[in-house]
């Protein structure tokens, strides 16, 4: 089995609230992971919204400083802030974010936002670094007269692939992307999930893939973990996943997709409708986080959080249920 | 008993107000005769209180709160005998003991016109309520002359309005100078009405005045702060002002005369000076000064900005006692200014040629000598910068050599009519240090001919001393006689203002500024109105 | 992919026809609106008057040292457009000269408090939370808590009257404007996304903030920059007004319109000549401004 | 024959904007019965907001319509005086717009806004202040809103999105009316609240038995919700269909080419997406608007406008292709 | 909310000490000796040395200013040059006269603003859009004193229908004094006569401070009516059919108040500062003129004093817009703004 690129433990992250009537109170926005990652593998991160995924994927490449938990990448402590970081791990993972509209500089041109990798990590190539340029280009399937164009002129998609070309300038090794194709259309969204899936087999990249959108998940995913209220409810490999889904949460959340076909609905759990909203992360309920929602919420779900346990190869779940 | 609501009481008390001349100017801020000097200060000074003498026309005094006076042998000690059916405001009677109290608070407080007096009057005392003994230090031959500008003030409602809690003047707190500066202490023929801080002083008729009243005297007075010519000639033609001031621009003159509004030249005891600063470079060369005096084009000055002005040959006025006729006065002549000009210790400094003129903001007639002036010296290769100076910062950039300009246009008239106090008021250096004198002159031998001159009492022998000194200034050249202050005023046709008549029909008329606006001797004619 | 030559070639064209592009399109929103191009137009033709005056001005040298008792309050006629005032000096020339102050000051003005503005700006901005930008916000605050023209009163109150001074007294409070737009800017813009991204390549901060950030607030400080020079140019007259700007005989448009109020409305001219001229020079730059910022903004 | 509600014949709509004309909406053809549900599906700027934004004539003022005509109950929407379109807007038609964020007035409380909106609805007795609050608040409990009086007093930023979304269909159904359009009401949120509102929504507009017109991008919704789809393509309707008949046998390359692209629950991979990019309206292709993505295209379809055709009870489709004598 | 309010006030207190600093600063940089300034020039040289000693003069300025504030907090901010009175004596005189103004011209303002604002954007594109363009291009070209001359050259020359000096005509007793503002002094001993004319002094002065004002608060209403028209939510309402004349009024003005209400703060800002020129041509006795004249005579006592109590009504007025800006918009309200 492939080495292990990184590791999470017990990783928090809370926000403290500066002003308004909750002031003073902390957002729990992510409150206890623990996942890894191998080499070449994609893990995939589903939640609701605002169940802490993005939090998860900032912390990890530390564009947030951690309230407390243990990331290592690479066997090395990266439990730190970014600034804080060596040049050679910010080298080392990429990343790319979910609305392709902003995370591009429009004042900058393509050759500009291309360059800045480049000559922070001093990985110019001095002879000609234009033909550096256009081979990131290329990689993403981008003409090269793009390079002087600016991203108001690109169309949404291909606003997606440069900045996948600019994760991609530094030859990371762990890519984490953060709902890359959420504000994408479908016939986009298969043309970048093909070319991401193309790129992991050629540079054999780590991905940690945040999505809400399970179907996508699972033609995408080695293995997924879901997120509910700071949490990871249930992590498993792909097929289990969708075979056997175990937390009550998993099956909510599967039985709640909208689908196209009879063979997608018979994967859907008919046991557990969705109700109920997750609730903020201010006031996480006592005991399992789940118990405003769950249809199967016993006693003990108020009193005590189950902790993590194992139920399969690679599956773990938690829940009572399963105690 | 509570009077029932009379509507014909409000309207004879609107008739009353009817009954007013009003003068704008600027806000006279001391009417307090012991600190305030500006021009309105000394109209409100003239109105509101009495002098021991009166300034009559031609120069000489008469009495006026002192019936009779004497002097003794050897000049040093002056005797007056008060007039005892004077009645100050209060009610009370004025007694000679007021007289003593107003003179020491005068030469205490070192404000206003003290000067006049300071170091002269030694002693003033009043042995009993008739009688006031002056002693003075030396002999001074104007003396009786100066004291137009001595002020009586009942001393007990002055000293029951003390201000305790400051002790600027010792046992005497403030002098009483806070509450004298919105009400009055005065006996003369108007009181103090309402002073409003920053806008008008109001005085209405005083009915006890000891000189009594004649028929359409004015109820009122009102001196306001109406600098600007235009609000000047709008409030004219909607008769809100009885008399505009002077030194309004000739375009005001004219429009007001076109509204029927009566201009009269009121006849010259002082004049425009541009005073230069002796010690500073480069006017501190007197060939320098001498060549700005050539560069000075005083004809079109009299021709086109002050037209109707007489020249200066020097810098008493013509009609002063003690005038020098011999004078010949400096011209514009541009070659004779070349001429100075390389005879002056900066001829070969060209670079030094660099003069400051300030202008008093509220007289808008010297900016156009400040421009004309820069254009001639232009052409002798001096720089001149003109900075609109408000009067307020030229007195305190006067107060030191460094800070004053070498060059300052004012207006400026003697406080008594004569020469002496041209000299002693201008260029002696008692008198440095204030915006009278920005020449800083310093000049020992002339201190010494001035205090001389003063000292003499003989007229013929003093009239002579002060032509010998002011041949000595002349050729010291420490000002621009720029012109006599034959400067304007206007008057509303249903006003009688006797000294305006007398400038009129070309009277010669001479009065200490304050008393020309004497209003007891106007009229107003309501129905002409 | 291609050989040298086709990339060259398409290199080529692309840049050209992009910048080519860029500018059709702004001018083109530009001139959609008349009066921005009517704003241009001002301008253009008051900034040659101020240049050009010793070669445009009917009488160049009644701008300097110069009286003529001769001509002394002429009303408006084919020798002097404008009339001549109360020294007989030809207003219309004297206009042409003061609205070199007039630029002066509004580019004087610019050029002391954009840049410092701007930078204190994007410092605060960026550091939005730390005690560096609480302290820089709240010194504009103070700066602010006076009208400011009443700040540039007191401070031209206690300086000699020079058009360097009311530069001065100007800039004082006026920095402030352009430090809270910048502020209120980069404390959004380093949320973007882009902002993020550099930092987490390892950017320094002088890249992120001049290179990043700064790039994407010129647009709002060009617009305010437009704007303000005609807000600057009405503050100098005011100042002017009250004998707090170039001294004589150099004309400034403030002082003109004081000077002349005297002599309303016998001599009308003499004031109101300055005054429009204030007002067309005030409102080249309102209308320019106005069209810069529909320019430059994202909406059509 | 049940009566039509809405009849869109022939839409164009055009956009002034700086590059020139913008020729959104080309021809467009929609019908929805009495209490039918349809669903507009399509990829992002294929003109479904325009569409139903000119059934209730709210489009920007740069917008234009050059032709066609829009019945509603059998009159025309687009020769309607003030009156008669205000009547329209507050008993005919309503409208849930796509972000319910930006779809409340951010100043007002929501029990301010859903009485404004009862208040003018045309009812009657709705002018004491008492009656319009029991319809809020009825309204609310009818979307299984939890306290509906603590909603009331609410400002929306208090509020969840799925909340404010709730209030938006309770808006539109606060009051009787003939049809309901729906702009994406689902898309910003989870699939879990996603699933809750399409419920509520289906729920109540069956209850009420009015019509809806849903907009969409997700053929999974469309099927879950609708009865007929519409599949629009850069202002053409492609194709129409009953849902059954559309997944079992979508016509249109493009219906095809759409579906495939959509990742499936049940895996298979991913497909290649649609080459190139949707074709801008300043300028669009002179035939069929999807020829110059269409794997199928023949050399007509880059000259001619395909109209649309029958091929089967209430499904029709525009292409060539299925042209008695057309293609082949 | 209260912890909110009270850290604001924080902030005011903090930028208060800020604003003493800075007047301190101004008014001691100034050249010349304070001291004998205010004495005269003839006053004795020992008198002078022991006003200076009052003054603290010969202390470090670190010291003065601490001295100077600690006056300063007790109101003592020393005597003016000009009146010779103590500068909060002039400051009580005066105040409520420009307070007086900067009100009817601040009422005067936002009502025009926002009616010229709304009729704009009801009517965009039409004529009376074009109308109220070209006016509120006036309005912001012209500095409130060119105005003010046009005004007083109109109004109360050309045809005398205003007063064109002074806060009442002459002869008329002013109104006892409670507030200090005549209008109001006169309506409270129930004088209608007196309350005329003072109302009548008024007019003009505030009229010419206003044009700048009325133009800017018309373009922003227009601005963000505009904008906010399309807005989805104001789709949405009109979608449900609600009366455009409500729309207009009330659903679409009260959101589009918010920016327009925020701006007014530098439309005062400009009326204070317009002040400085205009009371000084209309002659007005208000405490702008006062300090006009301080700022001409370089008496730093009042030049200090006015700017002080001036920065303290510009909180307050900024102080009552952020009230008022919390009443309109709910988030401000209960988030507490940013900041
Ligand atoms: N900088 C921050 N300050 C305060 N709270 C934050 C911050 N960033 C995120 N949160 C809160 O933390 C919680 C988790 O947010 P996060 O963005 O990680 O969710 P998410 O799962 O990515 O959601 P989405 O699917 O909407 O992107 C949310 O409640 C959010 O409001
Ligand atoms: N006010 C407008 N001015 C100019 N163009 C507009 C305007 N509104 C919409 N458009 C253009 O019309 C086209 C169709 O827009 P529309 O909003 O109808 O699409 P949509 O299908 O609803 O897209 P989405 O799924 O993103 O909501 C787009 O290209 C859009 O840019
Ligand atoms: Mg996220
Ligand atoms: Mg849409």
């Amino acid at each position: 089995m492939a080495r292990t690129i990184l590791e999470v433990k017990g990783l928090k992250k809370y926000f403290p609230i500066a002003a308004g009537e909750q002031k003073g109170k902390v957002v729990r926005a992510v409150d206890g992971v623990d996942f890894f990652i191998r080499e070449g593998e994609t893990l995939g991160l589903v939640g609701e919204s605002g169940s802490g995924k993005s939090t998860t994927a900032y912390c990890v490449i530390g564009m947030y400083s951690i309230t407390d938990g243990e990331i290592s990448f690479k066997g090395q402590d990266i439990s730190m802030h970014s600034s804080k970081r060596p040049l050679s791990i910010k080298k080392d993972i990429g990343m790319v974010f979910q609305d392709p509209g902003t995370t591009l500089n429009p004042q900058r041109s393509v050759k500009q936002i291309l360059s800045l990798p480049l000559s922070v990590h001093k990985i110019v190539d001095k002879r000609d670094p234009e033909e550096q340029l256009l081979k990131l280009l290329e990689e993403v399937e981008l003409p090269a007269e793009y390079l002087y164009s600016y991203p108001a002129s690109l169309g949404g998609g291909e606003r997606q692939m440069l900045a996948i070309a600019r994760a991609l300038a530094t030859d990371p090794s762990l890519m984490v992307l953060d709902e890359p194709t959420s504000a994408l259309d479908v016939s986009v969204q298969a043309k970048i999930i093909n070319m991401l899936l193309r790129l992991q087999k050629e540079r054999n990249l780590a991905y940690l893939f945040i999505t809400h959108d399970l179907s996508l998940m699972r033609n995408l995913a080695t293995r997924i973990a879901i997120m509910y209220l700071g949490k990871i409810a249930e992590i498993a490999p792909t097929e289990t996943f969708f075979s056997a889904p175990r937390h009550p949460y998993t099956q909510m959340l599967l039985s709640s997709i909208p689908v196209m076909t009879e063979d997608e609905d018979a994967l859907k759990p008919k046991r557990v409708v969705s109700r109920g909203e997750i609730p903020s992360p201010v006031d996480v309920p006592p005991g399992c986080s789940f118990n405003t929602r769950c249809p199967f919420v016993t006693d003990g779900c108020f009193e005590e959080d189950p902790a993590m346990r194992e139920v399969g190869t690679d599956h773990w779940v938690r829940c009572h249920l399963f105690a | 008993t509570p009077k029932a609501p009379d509507p014909q009481g409000e309207l004879s008390a609107h008739d009353d107000m009817e009954s007013i001349i009003r003068f704008g100017r600027d806000w006279p801020t001391y009417i307090d005769p012991g600190v305030g000097s500006s021009y309105t200060c000394q109209v409100a000074h003239a109105n509101l209180y009495d002098p021991l003498v009166f300034p009559n026309t031609d120069g000489t005094v008469r009495p006026h709160v002192a019936s009779e006076w004497t002097v003794s042998e050897d000049g040093l000690t002056y005797t007056f005998k008060i007039r005892q059916d004077i009645k100050f405001h209060s009610g009370n009677l004025l007694k000679a003991s007021d007289v003593a109290f107003s003179m020491n608070r005068l030469l205490t407080i070192g404000e206003g016109f003290s000067h006049l007096y300071h170091g002269v009057v030694k002693e003033c005392y009043a042995p009993d309520d008739e009688t006031v003994v002056m002693e003075l230090n030396y002999t001074f031959g104007p003396f009786a002359n100066s004291l137009v500008r001595f002020y009586i003030l009942e001393e007990d409602l002055v000293m029951a309005n003390i201000d305790k809690s400051v002790d600027t003047y010792g046992e005497y707190g403030d002098y009483g100078k806070t509450w004298l500066l919105t009400n009055d202490a005065g006996s003369g023929p108007y009181k103090v009405k309402e002073v409003r801080l920053e806008e008008y002083v109001m005085g209405e008729r005083f009915d006890d005045y000891f000189l009594g009243w004649e028929e359409n005297a004015p109820k009122n007075f009102m001196v306001t702060n109406l600098n600007d010519p235009v609000a000047q000639r709008t409030a004219f033609a909607n008769k809100e002002l009885e008399i505009a001031r002077d030194n309004l621009p000739q375009e005001t003159y004219a429009e007001i005369e076109k509204m029927g509004g009566l201009v009269v030249t009121k006849s010259a005891t002082g004049g425009w000076n541009m005073m230069l600063n002796t010690k500073n470079a480069p006017t501190d060369c007197v060939y320098f000064r001498k060549a700005l005096a050539y560069a000075f084009d005083y004809d079109t000055l009299v021709a086109s900005i002050l037209p109707g002005s007489a020249k200066s040959t020097g810098p008493v006025a013509s009609v002063l006692f003690g005038k020098n006729h011999d004078l010949p006065g400096y011209e514009y002549n541009l070659d004779k200014a070349r001429e100075m000009l390389s005879k002056s210790k900066y001829a070969n400094d060209p670079d030094k040629w660099f003069v400051s003129l300030a202008w008093c903001a509220e007289v808008p007639e010297q900016e156009k000598m400040s421009l004309m002036f820069q254009a001639s010296l232009k052409e002798l290769g001096i720089t001149l910068e003109i900075t609109k100076t408000p009067f307020s910062v030229m007195t305190a950039n006067a107060q030191t050599i460094e800070t004053t300009p070498n060059a300052s246009i004012v207006l400026w008239s003697p406080s008594f009519l004569e020469a002496g106090d041209v000299f002693k008021s201008r260029y002696h250096s008692a008198s440095t240090g204030s915006w009278e004198q920005m020449e800083w002159l310093l000049d020992e031998e002339l201190d010494a001919m001035i205090d001389d001159a003063l000292s003499t009492v003989d007229n013929d022998e003093r009239g002579r001393k002060y032509r010998a000194i002011e041949e000595y200034i002349f050729d010291l050249c420490p000002t621009i006689w720029m012109c006599a202050n034959d400067s304007k005023f206007a008057v509303q046709p249903y006003v009688e203002w006797p000294i305006a008549t007398y400038y009129k029909e070309n009277v010669p008329a001479l009065m200490p500024g304050g008393f020309d606006l004497y209003f007891r001797d106007c009229k107003v004619f309501l129905d002409k109105k | 992919m291609a050989n040298a030559n086709d990339k060259a070639n398409c290199q080529g064209t692309v840049v050209k026809r992009d910048k080519f592009i860029q500018l059709k399109r702004a001018w083109y929103k530009f001139s959609l609106n008349k009066t921005s191009v009517i704003g241009l137009v001002i301008v253009v033709a008051v900034a040659i008057c101020a240049i050009f005056q010793p070669w445009l001005a009917p009488y160049p040298h009644h701008a300097g040292e110069f009286v003529d008792f001769a001509n002394v309050n002429c009303p408006p006629c084919k020798e002097h457009w404008c009339g001549t005032d109360g020294v007989g000096r030809d207003i219309l020339s004297r206009i042409m000269y003061a609205f070199r102050g007039a630029f002066t000051l509004g580019l004087g003005c610019l050029a002391l408090v954009v840049p410092f503005g701007v930078v204190m700006g994007l410092i605060a901005g960026y550091h939005k939370g730390q005690w560096i930008s609480t302290f820089i916000m709240r010194v504009t605050d103070v700066f602010l808590s006076i009208p400011p023209l009443i700040m540039a009163l007191c401070v031209c109150a206690i300086l000699r009257p020079t058009l360097f001074n009311s530069l001065l007294a100007v800039s004082v409070s006026w920095w402030t404007w352009y430090c809270r737009l910048v502020y209120s800017m980069t404390s959004s813009l380093r949320n973007e996304m882009y902002v993020k991204s550099a930092e987490l390549t390892g950017a320094s901060t002088a890249h992120i903030l001049f290179r990043e950030i700064l790039p994407n607030c010129f647009g709002a400080v060009f617009t305010k920059m437009t704007l303000d020079m005609g807000w600057i140019i009405l503050t100098g007259a005011s100042l002017g007004f009250v004998g707090m700007g170039e001294q004589p005989p150099i004309p400034s448009l403030g002082t003109m319109v004081a000077d002349g109020a005297k002599y309303i409305p016998g001599q009308w001219w003499i004031s109101i000549c300055p005054a429009l001229a204030i007002m067309i020079i005030v409102l080249g730059f309102n209308l320019l401004g106005d069209g810069v910022k529909d320019m430059l903004s994202s909406e059509e | 024959m049940t009566q039509t509600i809405v009849d869109i014949r022939d839409l164009y709509v055009q956009y002034r904007t700086f590059d020139g004309q913008a020729k959104v909406l080309n021809g467009v053809n929609l019908t929805v019965k009495k209490g039918e549900k349809v669903s507009i599906v399509g990829e992002t700027a294929c003109g479904k907001t325009t569409t139903v934004k000119s059934i209730l004539r709210i489009l920007a003022p740069q917008a234009s319509i050059p032709r066609g005509e829009i019945l509603f109950n059998g009159s025309d929407v687009l020769k309607m005086g003030y009156s008669e379109l205000n009547k329209l807007r507050s008993s005919g038609a309503s409208m849930i717009f796509q972000d319910p964020t930006m779809s409340l007035n951010p100043v007002f409380t929501i029990g301010e806004q859903m009485e404004a909106v009862i208040r003018y609805s045309g009812q009657s007795g709705v002018e004491q202040k008492s009656v319009r609050h029991e319809l809020a608040v009825k309204a609310l409990e009818e979307t299984a809103m939890p306290d509906p009086e603590r909603i009331l007093q609410s400002y929306p930023f208090q509020l969840s999105g799925g909340m404010r979304q709730r209030v938006c269909i309770a808006l539109s159904l606060a009051t009787p009316r003939d049809l309901v359009i729906a702009d994406e009401p689902t898309t910003n949120l989870d699939v879990t609240i996603q699933d809750q509102v399409l419920k509520i929504l289906k729920q109540r507009v069956e209850a009420k038995g009015c019509s809806l017109i849903l907009i969409t991008h997700s053929f999974g919704v469309a099927r879950e919700t609708t009865d007929r789809i519409y599949v629009m393509y850069a202002g053409n309707m492609v194709e129409t269909a009953p849902t059954q008949e559309l997944f079992r046998e979508p016509l249109h390359p493009y219906s095809r080419a759409l579906m495939s692209c959509i990742p499936r629950l049940s895996g298979g991979g991913m497909a290649e997406g649609i080459p190139g990019r949707l074709s801008n309206y300043h300028n669009p292709p002179k035939g069929c608007r999807f020829a110059p993505r269409c794997p199928e295209a023949m050399p007509r379809c880059h000259e001619e406008k395909p109209e649309s055709i029958d091929v089967g009870r209430e499904h029709q489709v525009a292409c060539f292709l299925y042209d008695k004598d057309g293609g082949k | 909310m209260i912890l909110t309010w009270l850290k604001r006030l924080g902030t005011y207190l903090f930028v208060l000490l800020g604003l003493s600093v800075l007047i301190f600063i101004i008014s001691r940089v100034a050249p010349g000796d304070p001291a004998r300034i205010a004495l005269g020039p003839r006053a004795p040289e020992s008198v002078v040395q022991a006003l200076r000693e009052k003054m603290n003069l010969d202390k470090p300025y670190v010291v003065q200013y601490f001295l100077w504030l600690n006056d300063a907090i007790r109101l003592d901010l020393g005597d003016s040059l000009q009146s010779r009175r103590p500068v909060i004596e002039d400051i009580k005189e005066y105040l409520p006269a420009t307070l007086e103004i900067v009100i009817i011209a601040g009422i005067w303002m936002i009502a025009w603003g926002l009616l010229l604002g709304i009729l704009a954007a009801k009517f965009t594109g039409t004529w009376l859009d074009g109308v109220i363009r070209v006016f509120s291009y006036l309005g912001v070209v012209a500095p409130a004193f060119v105005w003010s001359i046009i005004l007083m050259l109109v109004f109360a020359y050309v045809i005398p229908v205003f007063p064109s000096s002074g806060r009442i005509s002459l002869g008329m007793a002013p109104p006892p004094r409670v507030t200090g503002m005549y209008t109001i002094d006169y309506l409270l001993a129930g004088n209608f006569a007196g309350f005329k004319d003072a109302f009548v002094h008024l007019i003009l002065p505030a009229i010419g401070l206003t044009f700048g004002g009325i133009a800017q608060s018309a373009r922003i209403t227009r601005g963000t009516m505009v904008e906010n028209s399309r807005k989805d939510y104001i789709l949405a309402e009109r979608a449900y059919g609600i009366p455009e004349r409500k729309m207009l009024f009330k659903y679409l003005l009260k959101p589009s108040l918010i920016p327009t209400v925020s701006v007014t703060s530098l439309d005062i800002a400009s009326i204070f500062g317009g002040a400085f020129l205009v009371e000084q041509l209309y002659n007005y006795p208000g405490l702008a003129r006062y300090g006009m004249q301080a700022v001409l005579n370089k008496d730093l006592n009042a030049i200090a004093g006015v700017a002080m109590v001036l920065g303290c009504v510009f909180m307050i007025v900024n102080i009552i817009i952020d009230i008022i800006v919390a009443r309109l918009d709910p988030r401000v309200r209960m988030l507490g703004g940013e900041n």
